[in-house]
């Protein structure tokens, strides 16, 4: 335990998005994510999450871009870079799990191959050393018969295996840092627990630093050391994740919280009705340029390789 | 007393043809829904939960009258609902409506709100003229709208309008129960939460019965008076809601249980994912199962067995391991 | 054209009917497209001579005519098919049995009928022609049913002089003649070639080496070919007639010939107003044919006096034709009680010279005489169907006209039915009278004398709007040579005659 | 960018073609079959004869006007009847299902097969020439594709709540079709019909090339065009003017189709956005 | 895939009973016959006898349904009847002009893929640029021009006025002659090839695996190359095929003006000449074309996309 932090693998400071200048969807969202831990970014459908991920990869699509502030990543100024050096990061020490995974790989090339893609990319190796690197990668995210599997077609997989793939593929070169975009709202819930249970693991075990994103506080929850709460644009709070649900300080954050029915949570012989974020939170007040609120990390766990 | 229930379903089955792989290759046989029990009471919420494809859509669209079963029946207080001398479209109209899943497709894009609600009234000879506009002004603010909404489209609205828009369209015709398939799940959680007590709010006023589908788990069990949990086409596990979500017997269910990532019961932890001991052996990374042979064999052996008041558990299939299933 | 005759090279004619031909067989087809690649190949007992403008014999050395002037003893000259075998009676003997044989069903029948014995032989009642007799091998002669000089019908390329021995299933793939150039490759829908016959019957001919036939059925395409000098002829539409008339280098080679064609428009007399002589005349008088001539036809056409051309032996050098006078043609109708209106369709092909557009032209010219005409446009096939089965009002169509000019008046002989030619179904006594007369007649003169007074009369009759006589014309390129401004159809040329000179290019060498 | 100025110039174009049908009886400076003086044939264009004379001596400028009325009908009434062939067959094949679906599909890859201007040529030598065999000839033989689009359309609709949800309410399916369905797929038919226009006004211009089409001596592009191919030495005028009459108002339908389509397309829309 | 082949082979049956049973019926109510069309010439006079010889002979007094059952059991075995006009069997009528045909739609297709494709790929990469605007016009004009007039202009522009190709005819071997009607029968593939190439593109460069190719940090001319391009081929192979599979029966007017010797010209003269058993057979040709090329565009979609499965 020390209260010295480790410099952020990124930094995002007053990120601005818009389209041109007139619209803006991001207003200026800060948050540092430190090796090897896993932030959290939660928020209704629209409030910016991904578009905050995508801007750090620089995968913002052509109308979009962005229009202030900082993000470093590893003393790289991801706004000055040049776009090929950028690229040269996405994939190898930047790395995306998006939420589809029907669609999210290339239907007409077989799994092995598009992840060995990575290493000729990133690595120089040839194809066939690649080749059996992507079936080491298949099978450290527990892909059984992973050699066989390596030459499937992604329609020959189900939902979660093709998302085990997509995490195969990018922690395929050990990043330090891995954005994952709702990596499980696609799949059943039997399945998510196995795939984030996964991304856990690995990203521990590597030290790699995660940004999640989604909407399901049950998940964030159960990844996250940190939480922050994302609404219209604005980042309204940012907490340890325990602190946040213990003691949201946004109305918005304490209206998300109540307002999701919890498993176990029912009481028999009743059916109380849920809250609503309304109750909790008038719209007039939301969406203002407000400083985040901000409670300083907890005591951190040793991160260990 | 033994009033026949508001709807009952009986040994119902639905099987696809699928495609066969070659010309002269065996025909497949997709059964999506392998003889399912069930009864809703009235003034009911029955919840229905499974994996996705385990045939929960489909079960609801047959209680519709949109998918011809294969076998099996669907009763309404005790007359057939399909079959000879079954209610024609119409009048099956009144008996029971739809809240579908996607408020995006589930509200024709070319008509106002008010024409398609309109229209139903004019169809079944309910109401006309400003009459008619009334009652739909009223079903409007009933669901939390406003009367002049009638005169916008639904890609006017967002999302949660769209849904009560959904709602009052099929509470128009004053039904007696209520379809909801997956009914928020396309919704943000915050909208959730209203959706949910808009629906809880109606079946008190209108006394109206419910079969609720969806997947999750939380939802389910906020709204439901009774629960049953499909696996594979078939019920599972069914009982109160009480004991389904406090004594899960089924391994399946206790799989799906445990697999919700709960907030709460994770944050004395530092990271919890569900009890691995919770699923069933096999199922963790096993494939999506969309086609799977006859489940013939184990299809007699199998049986709902009472366990406990009114809560019921599919013997076979906790005794087989779902892998020998297949 | 008076020098001497280069042999060798390589010519390329065109064939501008259609875009294909029916049959190398030429017996099983009626069409001049074909005849053009026939003609090549084949010979007949007869040919034309275009210069004379009558038949001369051509496969026999001479002939002698019996005492009552229906049977003619030949005697063959000495001739090769391109198999190899030598030309006999038989062969002759053979190819009229077969073209009459009712099986067969050959459009080439046709050339024959005149022979005693086809028609029990078309009948089924006997099954060789009695008329035909074989004398020695070279030697055979033919009875005629009428006094008519068989070489009118026997010289036509329809019916050639096939070799009996020759397998009948090979006709139409690897045809085998008398004619002065082989076949040795057939592209169908697109080109014939051929090489010289070494054999050919004729000393020192045929000049060229090769002769190549491509089928063109689009003007358009042809005159850009022809500047090209991808083609050596050139059948001529109007309007290259008039463009290539106006340019250097072309004028010179152009190779012009009144065709016997009558082109006409005919007025079927089952409508009423039609039988009403005034009528006819007023139509002949309202329509300026001149103009029309002139501008769509670009002046490759003669006016038409009569039915008979100009080239016709019977033809009345006096004869005016019907001038264009509307105020006439008002009075007559008015007098004829038309004076108000009259209305009739003219059933017509696309043809360019004497179909759709000339009814187009003609439209506004009656409309000034209070006519209203309108058009029904039909496919060849269908116009003839028309016709046959008298659905029609009037028809506006190209007939042949000679060169026998007796043939020729035959079509408005009122026992003539509408099927054979009477389209328009006239029938006049006076004319019957006259036209009887000159069958009966064995003198030409004498025959020409009546036919010419015949041909008068269907000018005052006026059974048909008489447009004009077709002027075939020819464009070829300035190194070809030998070629004859065949009266009867220009395109027919005879092979065996043409040459190239040394300022042909490379390619025809 | 491009999409609306696509949009536009196509509406343009075939608007000012639309005018100039509409206004042919007013603005034709001579009367397109009557007013053919043999005499002046041939012209070139200036003058008294805008765009010169004809080989008959009619005005072409006058001849386009009021071949436009034809060519115009021509496409829009034979492609009328297409989609609506196209559009039942299609709607009803989707909904449905079953053998009727699988009749209708062979049929549409009958009609796909056969090329359809061989079987308008075939029609139209049972019909003979005429406006209103053209309109049978092309409006029975160009269906297919809207067919396709309907029955696909109709297909993916069917299984949307708001088609499911009629069907609860006890609506019939001919109902359903005809006020749920036919709405959502009316802008890929229009889109399909407006470039079917095209399709079809040159397809008049081909069968007049091969002698079948309007009755002369009313003017329609096609055999304006047919009739001049002669003279595209002599007065290549006569040849040009029509065919870029039927380019332009072609390429009119064409850009608006592509427009249309790309409107409706919402994937087009937020990428343009 | 042998098994596919024989069942595709199997559904094109009842295609090819349809379309045999249309032209019959049709072509039994179209006026004028082939006799009559001895006769269109008005020059020489075919006697009675022969006409109703010819008539009996090829069965034209027949009503209807016999004549079609008899076509059909001749078809059955083969035999596709024989040429009114040539009086040759179909088969070897129809023969000849086949690979003309072929050769044709072959060198239209070659050059409409080979300027259409590429012409809408680089269109699409750069979307709403100055060259995707006029690319698009341009493809849009080649789907607006009458193909003969176009055809006429080429000729009078390549061969007349710049003296590079022959205007017209068929050499077997050449591809000089074959340049100018391949132009004009391959603008309206080409220009829809352009445009179906770059909506293609623009719909898998939006695709979600380009943007995971991205994420790996892909590069962009890679991208295209590994990613797009396969991809893009699945979208533009169903437009291929029928474009291919249409442009034997589109070639008619071409032909006609090329004079080129293919089975559309002989279709015309078929017609014209009431020839209904190479009507019949021609059709036939074509629609035969049209499902094999579709077959085989099945085919190669099986090899490109493993998503599909055949056999
Ligand atoms: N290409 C675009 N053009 C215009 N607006 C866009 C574009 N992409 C995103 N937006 C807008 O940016 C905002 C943020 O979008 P974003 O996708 O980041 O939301 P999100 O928080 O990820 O929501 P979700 O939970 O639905 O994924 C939204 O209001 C969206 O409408
Ligand atoms: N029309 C159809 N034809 C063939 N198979 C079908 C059809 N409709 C549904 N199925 C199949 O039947 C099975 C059950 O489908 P159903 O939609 O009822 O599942 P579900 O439980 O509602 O799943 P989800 O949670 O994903 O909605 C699935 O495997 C599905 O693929
Ligand atoms: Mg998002
Ligand atoms: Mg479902």
């Amino acid at each position: 335990m020390n209260d010295i932090l480790p410099d952020p693998v990124l930094s995002v400071r007053d990120l601005q998005i818009g389209i041109g200048n007139k619209l803006k969807i991001v207003h200026g969202v800060s948050f540092d994510i430190l090796p090897g831990e896993t932030y959290g970014l939660v928020g209704e459908s629209g409030s910016g999450k991904s578009v905050t991920g995508l801007s750090i990869m620089g995968l913002l699509k052509r109308p979009l871009n962005v229009t202030g502030g900082a993000l470093h990543f590893l003393g790289h100024d991801l706004r000055r870079i040049r776009p090929r050096d950028h690229r040269r990061l996405r994939g190898d020490r930047m790395a995306m799990v998006f939420q589809e995974p029907m669609t999210a790989l290339n239907p007409l090339a077989p799994i092995g191959r598009q992840i060995a893609e990575m290493f000729v990319i990133h690595r120089g190796m040839d194809w066939s050393e690649a080749k059996a690197k992507a079936v080491e990668a298949l099978e450290s995210v527990r892909v059984p018969s992973p050699e066989e599997r390596a030459r499937a077609y992604p329609h020959q997989l189900s939902g979660g295996m093709r998302q085990r793939v997509m995490v195969a593929m990018a922690l395929a070169c050990r990043p330090d840092l891995l954005i994952a975009d709702e990596p499980t709202t696609a799949l059943d819930v039997t399945v998510q627990a196995g795939v984030l249970e996964l991304i856990a693991d690995l990203c521990t075990a590597e030290g790699t630093a995660v940004l999640l994103i989604s909407h399901d506080l049950g998940v964030i929850a159960n990844m996250c050391q940190r939480v922050g709460v994302m609404d219209r644009g604005r980042l309204v709070e940012e907490q340890d994740t325990k602190a946040l649900f213990e003691n949201p300080m946004h109305p918005y954050t304490r209206g998300l919280l109540a307002a999701r029915p919890r498993l176990g949570s029912r009481v028999p012989g009743e059916r109380g009705r849920l809250i609503e974020l309304e109750q909790m939170v008038a719209d007039e007040d939301r969406g203002h340029d407000v400083p985040t609120l901000v409670t300083p990390r907890g005591p951190r766990k040793e991160v260990t390789a | 007393m033994t009033v026949a229930p508001l709807l009952e379903i009986r040994d119902l089955s639905v099987h696809f043809n699928l495609p066969r792989l070659t010309p002269f290759g065996m025909r497949r046989i997709l059964h999506a829904v392998d003889g399912v029990d069930l009864s809703v009471k009235e003034g009911e919420c029955l919840g229905i939960v499974g994996e996705s494809g385990c045939g929960k859509s489909t079960t609801a669209l047959t209680v519709m009258g949109l998918q011809e079963p294969s076998s099996g029946q669907i009763l309404y207080r005790g007359q057939p609902l399909s079959g000879p001398g079954a209610p024609g479209r119409k009048e099956r109209a009144r008996i029971a409506q739809m809240v579908f899943q996607d408020p995006y497709a589930s509200l024709n894009p070319r008509q106002t709100i008010g024409s398609t609600l309109l229209s139903q009234l004019a169809l079944h000879g309910i109401a006309r003229g400003s009459e008619a506009s009334d009652r739909v002004a009223d079903m409007l603010v009933r669901v939390g709208l406003s009367p002049d909404h009638a005169k916008r489209y639904p890609h006017e609205f967002s999302g949660g309008q769209r849904q009560r828009i959904g709602i009052a369209r099929a509470l128009m015709l004053d039904p007696e129960i209520l379809v909801l398939d997956e009914p928020v799940s396309a919704l943000d959680v915050s909208i959730q939460a209203q959706i949910i007590n808009l629906l809880m709010d109606l079946q008190e006023t209108l006394n109206l019965s419910y079969i609720m589908i969806s997947h999750d788990l939380s939802v389910v069990e906020h709204v439901s008076d009774r629960v049953a949990v499909m696996y594979f086409g078939r019920v599972v596990e069914l009982g109160h809601w009480h004991a389904i979500f406090s004594r899960p017997t089924h391994p399946y269910t206790r799989h799906l249980i445990g697999s919700v990532p709960n907030a709460e019961a994770v944050l004395g932890r530092s990271r919890g994912v569900p009890d691995p001991v919770a699923i069933p052996e096999g199922r963790r990374f096993a494939p999506d199962i969309s086609v799977r042979p006859e489940a013939g064999a184990s299809r007699e052996a199998s049986s709902l067995v009472e366990i406990g008041p009114d809560h019921f558990v599919r013997l076979a299939d906790s005794i087989s391991s779902p892998k020998a299933k297949r | 054209q008076g020098e001497t005759p280069q042999d060798g090279g390589r010519l390329i004619f065109t064939a501008g009917y259609g875009s294909s031909i029916t049959s190398l067989d030429i017996t099983a087809t009626p069409h001049t497209q074909d005849e053009i690649f026939s003609k090549a190949i084949n010979a007949s007992l007869y040919s034309w001579d275009p210069v004379k403008a009558e038949p001369v014999l051509e496969l026999a050395e001479s002939v002698e005519k019996s005492e009552d002037g229906r049977t003619y003893t030949y005697k063959l000259r000495d001739a090769t098919f391109h198999d190899g075998s030598k030309l006999t009676a038989d062969d002759v003997i053979y190819s009229y049995n077969r073209l009459a044989d009712p099986e067969k069903a050959l459009p080439g029948a046709q050339q024959i009928l005149a022979i005693e014995g086809v028609e029990e032989v078309q009948n089924g009642t006997a099954d060789t022609i009695s008329g035909l007799k074989k004398i020695d091998d070279m030697t055979f002669s033919i009875t005629m049913t009428d006094l008519a000089d068989p070489g009118w019908s026997l010289m036509s390329n329809f019916a050639p002089i096939y070799s009996k021995d020759y397998p009948e299933d090979k006709l139409a793939s690897q045809p085998n003649g008398l004619g002065p150039f082989k076949l040795v490759n057939y592209v169908p829908g697109s080109k014939a070639e051929y090489e010289k016959f070494e054999d050919y019957y004729e000393e020192g001919k045929p000049h060229l080496d090769k002769l190549e036939i491509v089928m063109m059925g689009e003007a358009a395409a042809r005159d850009v070919a022809f500047r090209n000098g991808e083609i050596d002829v050139n059948i001529l539409g109007p309007v290259q007639y008039e463009a290539y008339g106006q340019e250097a280098g072309l004028q010179d080679h152009l190779l012009e010939v009144a065709e016997v064609y009558t082109r006409n428009i005919g007025f079927n007399s089952k409508v009423e107003a039609f039988q009403d002589k005034r009528v006819r005349q007023a139509i002949n008088h309202a329509i300026n044919s001149e103009v029309i001539i002139s501008k769509l036809l670009k002046d490759k056409a003669y006016p038409a006096v009569s039915w008979l051309p100009t080239s016709s032996p019977a033809f009345d050098k006096e004869a005016q034709p019907y001038a264009y006078d509307p105020e006439k043609a008002k009075e007559l109708l008015n007098e004829a009680g038309y004076g108000d209106g009259l209305s009739f369709s003219v059933t017509a092909t696309p043809n360019e010279s004497w179909g759709v557009p000339i009814v187009e032209a003609i439209i506004p010219m009656l409309a000034k005489v209070g006519i209203t005409a309108t058009v029904d446009p039909v496919e060849p096939p269908v116009l003839s169907d028309k016709i046959f089965a008298d659905n029609f009002d009037a028809f506006i169509w190209s007939n042949v006209s000679g060169p026998n000019a007796l043939e020729a008046m035959k079509c408005f002989y009122s026992k003539t039915p509408q099927t054979a030619c009477n389209y328009v179904k006239f029938s006049n006594p006076e004319f019957d009278k006259l036209y009887e007369a000159a069958g009966q007649e064995a003198d030409p003169n004498k025959r020409n004398e009546l036919l010419k007074q015949a041909n008068n009369l269907l000018l005052e009759e006026a059974p048909v709007w008489f447009f004009n006589y077709n002027k075939a014309v020819m464009a070829y390129q300035p190194w070809v040579h030998g070629l004859q401004p065949n009266a009867q159809e220009l395109a027919i040329q005879d092979y065996a005659d043409l040459w190239i000179d040394d300022s042909a290019p490379e390619s025809r060498k | 960018m491009q999409l609306r100025f696509n949009l536009t110039l196509g509406a343009a174009l075939v608007i000012a073609v639309l005018l100039g049908a509409l206004t042919a009886g007013w603005i034709a400076p001579f009367d397109p079959v009557m007013d053919a003086d043999l005499m002046s044939s041939e012209l070139p264009p200036g003058g008294e004869y805008l765009l010169g004379t004809d080989g008959q001596g009619r005005d072409i400028w006058s001849r386009i006007l009021y071949g436009a009325r034809v060519s115009l009908a021509v496409g829009v009434i034979s492609q009328i009847i297409n989609s609506c062939i196209g559009t039942a067959l299609g709607i009803s094949a989707g909904y449905f299902g079953g053998w009727w679906d699988d009749l209708v599909n062979g049929l549409t890859n009958v009609m796909l097969a056969i090329p359809s201007l061989v079987f308008a040529l075939a029609i139209m030598a049972v019909l003979g020439p005429g406006l209103a065999s053209l309109l049978i000839a092309l409006g029975l033989t160009n269906w297919s594709w809207t067919c396709r689009i309907a029955r696909s359309s109709t297909l993916s609709l069917k299984s949307q709540g708001f088609v499911q949800a009629a069907k609860t309410a006890g609506f019939s399916d001919l109902n359903i079709m005809r006020t749920q369905i036919l709405p959502n797929i009316l802008g890929p038919v229009l889109v399909i019909g407006t470039l079917g226009i095209g399709t079809a006004i040159l397809a008049e211009a081909a069968l007049s090339f091969l002698g079948i089409g309007i009755k002369p001596p009313q003017p329609s592009w096609g055999n304006m065009l047919s009739d001049a191919r002669e003279l595209i030495r002599a007065a290549p005028w006569a040849a040009i003017f029509p065919g870029l009459a039927i380019f332009v108002t072609v390429l009119g339908f064409n850009l608006l189709g592509d427009g249309l389509r790309d409107r409706l397309d919402p994937h087009m829309r937020t990428r343009k956005a | 895939m042998s098994r596919f082949i024989l069942r595709r082979v199997l559904q094109m049956i009842p295609t090819i009973l349809a379309v045999v049973l249309i032209i019959f019926v049709i072509f039994s109510v179209v006026p004028g016959s082939f006799v009559s069309s001895l006769l269109a010439e008005g020059r020489n006079v075919t006697n009675a006898q022969v006409v109703s010889h010819l008539n009996e002979q090829f069965g034209l007094d027949q009503p209807l349904p016999v004549r079609l059952w008899d076509y059909l059991s001749g078809l059955v075995q083969g035999d596709l009847g024989t040429s009114y006009r040539t009086r040759e069997p179909v088969w070897q009528t129809i023969a000849p002009r086949l690979w003309p045909s072929i050769k044709l739609a072959l060198a239209a297709m070659v050059l409409a893929a080979g300027v259409g494709i590429p012409l809408g790929f680089l269109a699409a990469l750069k979307p709403g640029s100055v060259f995707d605007s006029a690319t698009m016009v341009v493809a849009v004009s080649g789907l607006s021009l009458p193909e003969f007039w176009f055809g006429l202009l080429l000729m009078y522009a390549f061969a007349l006025q710049l003296g590079w190709l022959p205007s017209f005819g068929y050499q077997p071997g050449s591809i000089s002659h074959v340049i100018l009607p391949a132009i004009a029968l391959g603008v309206s593939p080409m220009a829809l090839l352009a445009r179906t190439t770059r909506s293609g593109v623009l719909d898998v460069m939006n695709a979600d695996f380009v943007r995971t190719g991205r994420a790996k940090g892909v590069s962009e001319p890679r991208l295209v190359r590994a990613h797009v391009a396969r991809n893009v081929l699945v979208l533009v192979l169903t437009t291929m095929g029928l474009q291919i599979g249409a442009l034997m029966g589109q070639a008619i007017v071409i032909e006609k003006l090329f004079s080129w010797p293919g089975i559309g010209s002989l279709l015309v003269d078929s017609v014209a000449t009431r020839d209904i058993p190479v009507v019949q057979g021609t059709v036939l040709v074509i629609v035969l074309w049209f499902l094999i090329i579709n077959m085989l565009v099945d085919i190669a979609y099986a090899v490109i996309d493993p998503r599909i499965k055949v056999g």
